[in-house]
């Protein structure tokens, strides 16, 4: 037997935000077991390590520290925050060994990767902006939306999508009417929604949550916004729980995701129902994008011939993986060049409508 | 330090000095001893005892219980980093102005606060917290929102001719090291001084110190002010170490941390406020041994310091300390 | 414009109710043992729990997932009062910081562990919207509305008028008179506790069909938003705590409107705070001399 | 033997936590029986009366009621045995009204008669009625002292015990508290009094101890001992000769 | 009225709880040098006076004049520290978890460091100001009686051991004027005595002036050389103790009968 990789997992597993971190470990535990059960990489059995981040940038970088200096761990995932991982960066780069973020959306990872510093970064997650001009752009051009209303998680995430969303939709004529953001857990969005339904918003754009995307859809049937004003973003608007949890209010939703589970292809299909069989619920976003990108690593790992953390980051660079919702290669910053899937709810299931990839424009520095 | 023996104590067996040294020593030596794992959690303890110094003497001495510090420790950690990343400061320089800049914010919210009682004030330092949360993710234009500041320099001194730069976990240590060594001197002479009799005094009931003139208000103010510089200066440690600051620091996490710290510790004592960072940093990472039940292992180790240690650690640390010291 | 305003306030009162349940339990423990119970939101999330493990695994209607809810907090926290609150009883208040710290600690990590730290969602409930004066609410809504004012009825009977309610109130003031006139103070803080964890987790049921998402974190923030409105109604204060929380309900429904739902947990402090300065007791609370 | 013996003390030695205050306290008294006890500051006559009511630790000894050994017994059960206690400093609830203090006083007593006795209680002290709805924690320092007698007497115990009555009163309301007491007496009940006002103390009650440093060192009828002689114990007990008055 | 001016100078106070007139158009005047007794029965006011007088309530109108100055509505701390007029409260309260040198010794500071910030020093000047405090608590520590307990926190002690830190305090700097609430309730006869000489010496020796409260008629007589007698918020009499024991009013309300 070869020395097993050493894998080492940062997510927050406690407190509030366990929500995300459980997700994020089935995926990735799923995925090295996958590997593991079909002999390992180059005969490298996989070792999962994981480190809880609560959250914090704090914890984060202590986790980050323990599974370098005290498991040796050669490669790390994470995190979901991108606080978080911004501070993880320094270490990693500090102690040579390769971080794989797989969910956070933060610019400034990658503005900060690659050729912007940190040679040890890499992230095989979709950027708000690839994101946010797909959603613009199909919502104002094939749906003929011009009177947005924002709704949008109050984080970096929410934030930038929003961002971005503003940069892109004077090209499209769009305009915005209202900009509101919830907290984290907020689960009372009757005040906002009654001020969107009377501002007279053909759509919501909504960069949100997954868990909170059932909610703000309960309450627009309530509010008689639901079949009236769209939602249009991303927030896991595709799942059969969301669409089950008031089917009138997402009937016409306009979604970008990296994936879903009803992605039309043979890996992605047998990846969720071994999920499902496994942790008794179906994946999330979240779920996938760490199976993924373990299995990415593997691939790095194949292709490098060597578990040498150079050799594996180098062909990392050049890889052209093939993931199941289309190749994936990395650009300069280190940033994925992933396709971004468009769906549009219809008669209560997710009609894709596409696949998107586009460059990064990286601002000058 | 001021641990002149006198010829009562002379009699017995001092083990204090030799104890004390050795401490030191070893505190000096860490970086070779252990591993940079161990090193990077000692800095992290540094790190938190600062803003943990600062509570201690409002809730410990004072009696006021404070879940402002997030709110100091946030404000400093933005103000060093906005510095460093905006004008390459040095390090110094952008931990005094930290440690003013939570002070002063915190003169403006004390002189409200402070006229609430107890629970009262409690609830409206809790309140600092997440107004200061707000305020860091849509004051946009400053603190750069939800994106939060990242890449800050590691810390650099310019003294006279002499330039360098602190790099790596060894250097940030002994850097952390020297602040907190610093800090422990000067809450140590504020809680040595009449006036840290009379914080005290107000500890202990309020209108009966004012009745004997003790102006109570003035020294919770500044008592509170002070709390916050400590904070402030501990924040500007953080945004050099972690590299990042974001509107997260405004969390409710930090300020129980703290509280656990100076509770667990033992309020009141700046010893317990020591022990109990390195404690509870030192728990918090033992316990990653098992990522699953680490949170409810640490809630357990919590309840059973309530329960086997009423007022932290902070009487077996004196019992020891008089045992090796030969005092009665 | 005046019938988004009167929206807005009907709004605000529907999720007023909502912080009234959770935060008279708090602030009704808070009264007997003089300590901030940081834990609290941990038995709306039990309750929550229970009711969605009721009707996910056990199958059960909404109506008994209520109940099953509600029960399994009330074993709960008779295990937590009878281990540890019970021993509160005149300990510092740091004691009881630390404490309930640590028992939130627990058991919301424990019931990650348990049941996953990924969020679930609940299934039950009547969620179907009706028109009231002209404004569309869930029908649950209507229903934790009714509830709301039921509680707070019989609350403010019992606390006036019935033997516990009036050992409650004695506790509250003076643990060692208490003893001089024979009130089982463990007792008395037991049961306050139990009742107020399964207000909290009663809560929990009643709003589980609104809010959808069930994970263990969920507490926690619960416990935040009611910390303001227990101090502002006056700790301790039932009746003060209803109207604290009726206005801070919608004053962070005013706030969302029109100024931005970003807005909204700081303003729910910030009220807080412009009240403790005008008045620095809470809204309703009643100080002996010195 | 003149009068059964009901109360009876043997040995006892309590205190707080590790610390011994009582160091071997022999008493009985007879039912009926009036007892003033009297001692310097710090003597522990209030740490006695708190130990005969389960409120300290006990370390040794006995307190036999009736014949049953009630060392241990935790406060609510001596109540439930018929002792009451009035405890020295504050003991009200200061935020509820006269009338729902004297209803907490009776917090045990589940009977319609308590009203009467709440309205004798008003005649008894009419400053009371005047204040029934004010917040006990208002009134003034000797109302609340009244209060706090007033609640001992309405749980119509078989033994009183009374910690320092007569701090803050008026002389004219000692005199109605003091009378109150006699009447008590009167009607049976054993009280045990506690009172730095020696001269009051020697007119009522039937028979004097007299407490120092944790042990009885004088016990008789009051008739046997002047005041002078009283000083006098109580200043041996407490001085040692080395303290002066600063001059 | 004397040509001179009085130490302190209240005119016609008046402090209302609801419907309940505490005090009531209450004139007083302290000489330089005097003792003053303030008597009267349970609920009359006498504590409330002394509250408004120091600061601790706002009276509703009246005005105080101490020395000359007008300090009506000064905080409670300044009235203690810069009217060096200072109160005892009828409640027994202390530093409960501080020794009994400690508490004298807070009690002493603030009349003894000039100002705020230089309490914050730990400078030799700083500590020889507080070796003064020492000296000085450990003699009156002594007069108290309670020089074995000097080390115990003063919350375990006894309810008139705390009473005579209580005193002790108030004797702690040397003030123009101390006013006492019932500094005798729950003390032994004994140690009263010495109180009361300790009264005496405070007065004659050092030029303390003092307002007492008190119920022990013995000692009111024998210290104050004037007594004021409230009733129901209202003053009733005012004179010699001697004449005050007579007045037919005094004994029906007060001493009864
Ligand atoms: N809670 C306590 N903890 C520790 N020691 C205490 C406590 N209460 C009292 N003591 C000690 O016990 C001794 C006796 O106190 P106690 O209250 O019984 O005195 P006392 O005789 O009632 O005096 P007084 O007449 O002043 O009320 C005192 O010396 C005091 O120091
Ligand atoms: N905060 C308050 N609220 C309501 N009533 C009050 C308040 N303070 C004082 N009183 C009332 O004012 C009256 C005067 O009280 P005060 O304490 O001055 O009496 P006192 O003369 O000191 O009596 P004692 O000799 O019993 O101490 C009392 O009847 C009391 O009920
Ligand atoms: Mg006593
Ligand atoms: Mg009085």
């Amino acid at each position: 037997d070869e020395a097993p990789i050493k894998l080492g997992i940062v997510a927050p597993m406690s407190g509030p935000n366990a929500r995300y971190g459980a997700f994020s470990m089935h995926g990735a535990e799923l995925a090295v077991k996958e590997i593991n059960d079909a002999g390992g990489v180059n005969g490298h059995k996989i070792e999962l390590y994981n480190a809880d981040s609560q959250g914090t940038p704090v914890e984060g970088v202590s986790a980050t520290r323990r599974l370098i200096d005290q498991d040796e761990v050669d490669f790390v995932i994470g995190d979901v925050s991108s606080s978080v991982t911004l501070a993880m960066q320094p270490v990693a780069e500090d102690a040579g060994v390769l971080l794989l973020n797989a969910a956070s959306s933060n610019p400034k990872i990658t503005y900060g990767a690659g050729v912007g510093g940190f040679k040890w970064t890499y992230r095989n997650y979709p950027t708000d902006e690839n994101r946010a001009y797909v959603v613009a752009k199909y919502a104002a051009e094939e749906r003929g939306f011009t009177k947005f209303a924002v709704l949008s998680v109050d984080s970096d995430y929410g934030r930038s999508a929003i961002e971005f969303t503003k940069k892109y939709l004077p090209e499209f004529k769009g305009e915005i009417l209202s900009e509101d953001y919830y907290k984290e857990g907020e689960v009372d969005f009757r005040s906002v929604l009654a001020k969107i339904r009377d501002g007279g918003a053909q759509a919501i754009i909504m960069y949100g949550l997954a868990d909170t995307t059932p909610i703000i859809a309960r309450q627009m049937v309530e509010l008689g916004l639901a079949g009236k004003v769209t939602l249009v973003g991303n927030g896991e608007f595709n799942t059969e729980k969301t669409i089950a949890s008031a089917p009138t209010a997402l009937e016409g939703a306009v979604e970008a995701a990296a994936w879903l589970p009803a992605w039309d292809s043979p890996e992605s299909k047998a990846f969720v129902e071994k999920f499902t069989t496994t942790y008794n619920e179906a994946p999330n976003n979240h779920a996938y994008v760490h199976w993924d990108t373990v299995n990415l690593l593997a691939a790095a790992v194949r292709e490098a011939g060597s578990v040498e953390r150079e050799a594996v980051r180098d062909a990392l660079s050049k890889i052209k993986y093939k993931s199941p919702v289309g190749e994936v290669t990395f650009d300069d910053h280190n940033q994925a060049r992933l396709p971004m899937i468009l769906l549009q709810i219809e008669d209560g299931k997710p009609s894709i409508k596409g696949a998107f990839t586009a460059d990064i424009q990286y601002p000058a520095n | 330090m001021s641990l002149t023996q006198t010829s009562e104590r002379a009699r017995r067996r001092d083990y204090r000095i030799p104890l004390g040294i050795l401490l030191f020593s070893v505190a000096l030596a860490a970086p070779f001893i252990g591993s940079r794992y161990v090193v990077h959690a000692l800095i992290i303890a540094l790190v938190f005892m600062l803003p943990a110094h600062g509570l201690n003497l409002l809730v410990g001495y004072t009696g006021l219980l404070s879940l402002a510090q997030a709110a100091f420790f946030g404000i400093g950690a933005y103000t060093a980093g906005l510095l460093a990343i905006g004008y390459g400061t040095p390090f110094y320089v952008n931990a005094v102005v930290a440690g003013l800049a939570a002070g002063a914010v915190a003169l403006p919210l004390g002189v409200p606060a402070l006229r609430l009682r107890s629970t009262s004030f409690v609830m409206c330092t809790l309140g600092f917290v997440i107004i200061g949360q707000a305020i860091a993710k849509n004051w946009i234009s400053v603190t750069r929102g939800d994106m939060g500041l990242s890449g800050i320099p590691k810390p650099y001194f310019e003294l006279g001719p002499l330039s360098f730069t602190v790099g790596g976990t060894t250097g940030f240590y002994y850097l952390a090291l020297a602040i907190g060594i610093l800090a422990t001197l000067a809450v140590f002479a504020v809680v040595r001084s009449p006036a840290g009799r009379n914080m005290v005094a107000i500890r202990e009931n309020e209108t009966l110190a004012e009745s004997l003139g003790v102006p109570t208000w003035h020294y919770k103010l500044i008592v509170f002010m002070l709390s916050a510089v400590f904070a402030g200066v501990g924040g500007s440690l953080y945004a050099h170490y972690l590299t990042v600051v974001s509107p997260l620091t405004f969390q409710m996490y930090y300020s129980t941390t703290m509280l656990i710290i100076v509770l667990g510790g033992g309020a009141g004592m700046i010893s317990g406020t020591i022990f109990g960072s390195l404690l509870f940093v030192g728990l918090t990472e033992a316990l990653r041994i098992t990522p699953e039940l680490r949170m409810i292992a640490y809630g357990l180790c919590l309840l059973v310091l309530v329960f086997w240690f009423k007022q932290g650690f902070a009487p077996v640390i004196n019992r020891v300390w008089n045992a090796i010291g030969g005092a009665k | 414009m005046v019938s988004t305003l009167i929206e807005q306030i009907v709004n605000g009162i529907v999720t007023g109710s909502v912080y009234a349940i959770v935060a008279v339990g708090m602030t009704m423990i808070f009264g007997v043992l003089r300590a901030i119970n940081f834990a609290h939101g941990e038995y709306y999330m039990l309750g929550t729990f229970g009711a969605w493990f009721a009707i996910d695994y056990l199958g059960l209607s909404y109506e008994a997932s209520i109940v099953v809810g509600i029960l399994s907090t009330i074993v709960i926290a008779y295990v937590v009062g009878q281990l540890v609150m019970r021993r509160m009883v005149g300990a510092p208040a740091e004691s009881g910081v630390l404490a309930t710290l640590g028992i939130a600690l627990v058991l919301q990590n424990t019931v990650i562990l348990v049941f996953g730290g990924g969020y679930k969602f609940f299934s039950g409930g009547y969620i179907e919207p009706v028109s009231i004066l002209g404004f569309s609410l869930a029908e649950q809504r209507v229903l934790i509305l009714v509830v709301c004012l039921l509680v707070f009825i019989g609350l403010e009977l019992m606390v006036t008028h019935s033997r516990m309610g009036k050992a409650m109130r004695a506790v509250s003031q003076n643990v060692e008179c208490c003893e001089v006139v024979g009130i089982d103070v463990p007792q008395v803080v037991l049961r306050t506790f139990i009742l107020g964890a399964a207000l909290a987790a009663l809560s929990g049921v009643l709003t589980a069909p609104v809010n959808v998402s069930v994970y263990g974190g969920m507490g926690e923030l619960i416990t935040f938003k009611t910390l303001p409105i227990i101090i502002m109604g006056g700790l301790g204060n039932v009746r003060g705590t209803f109207f604290a929380a009726m206005i801070l309900g919608i004053a962070e429904s005013l706030v969302a409107t029109y100024v931005g739902l970003q807005y909204r947990d700081t303003v729910g402090f910030a009220t807080l705070i412009l009240m403790l300065m005008w008045r620095p007791h809470g809204l309703f609370s009643t100080q002996a001399r010195f | 033997m003149a009068a059964e013996t009901n109360l009876s003390i043997a040995g006892l030695r309590a205190g707080y936590g590790n610390l011994d205050i009582l160091n071997g306290v022999d008493l009985d008294v007879p039912a009926g029986q009036f007892v003033a006890l009297m001692g310097p500051n710090g003597a522990g006559k209030s740490t006695l009366l708190k130990t005969l009511y389960g409120m300290t630790t006990i370390k040794g000894g006995s307190i036999n009621w009736r014949g049953k050994d009630i060392a241990g017994y935790r406060s609510r059960a001596i109540l439930g045995e018929g002792i009451s206690f009035v405890p020295q400093g504050r003991c009200n609830f200061p935020v509820m009204t006269v009338d729902e203090n004297l209803q907490m006083a009776a917090y045990t007593i589940r009977d319609e008669k308590v009203k009467g006795e709440r309205d004798y209680v008003y005649d008894l002290f009419p400053i009371l009625k005047k204040r029934r709805t004010t917040l006990a924690g208002n009134m003034s320092g000797g109302e609340q002292q009244l209060l706090e007698v007033a609640m001992a007497v309405l749980q119509r115990p078989k033994v009183l015990l009374v910690d320092e009555p007569s701090v803050g009163l008026s002389p004219a309301a000692i005199g109605i508290v003091f009378d109150e007491l006699l009447r008590l007496h009167a009607s049976g009940q054993t009280i045990l009094l506690v009172e730095q006002n020696t001269k009051k103390a020697m007119e009522v009650a039937e028979r004097a101890v007299i407490l120092r440093l944790g042990k009885v060192i004088w016990d008789g009828r009051p008739a046997d001992i002047t005041h002078d002689e009283l000083g006098e114990l109580f200043l041996t007990g407490k001085m040692r000769g080395e303290a002066e008055a600063p001059h | 009225m004397t040509t001179h001016l009085p130490l302190l100078d209240i005119r016609n106070l008046t402090k209302s709880y609801g419907a309940v007139k505490a005090v009531n158009d209450v004139s007083l005047h302290i000489d330089r040098g005097e003792i003053a007794g303030l008597i009267g029965p349970n609920g009359s006011g006498k504590s409330t006076f002394f509250d408004c007088s120091t600061g601790l309530a706002r009276p509703d109108t009246g005005t105080v004049v101490l020395d000359g100055q007008d300090i009506t509505g000064w905080s409670l701390n300044r009235i203690a520290r810069e009217g060096r007029m200072l109160r005892s409260f009828q409640k027994t309260v202390t530093f409960r978890s501080l020794d009994v040198e400690e508490n004298l010794i807070i009690a002493g500071q603030m009349f003894t460091f000039p100002s705020i910030l230089s309490t914050f020093s730990i400078g030799k000047l700083s500590r020889q100001r507080i070796a003064g405090l020492r000296e000085r608590a450990r003699e009156l520590i002594r007069m108290a009686g309670l020089w074995d307990v000097r080390h115990q926190p003063a919350g375990n002690l006894s309810g008139g051991q705390q009473k005579l830190i209580q005193f002790a305090s108030m004797l702690m700097p040397e003030p123009k004027l101390i006013l006492l609430d019932e500094p005798m309730a729950g003390i032994n006869p004994k140690i009263i005595e010495r109180v009361v000489e300790t009264i005496l010496y405070a007065n004659k020796s050092l030029g303390v002036s003092f307002l007492v409260i008190e119920h022990n008629i013995d000692v009111v007589t024998s210290i104050c050389r004037r007594v004021i007698v409230l009733d129901q918020g209202q003053k009733l009499a005012e004179g010699l103790p001697q004449d005050i024991i007579q007045d037919q009013r005094v004994r029906e309300a007060y001493l009864g009968g």
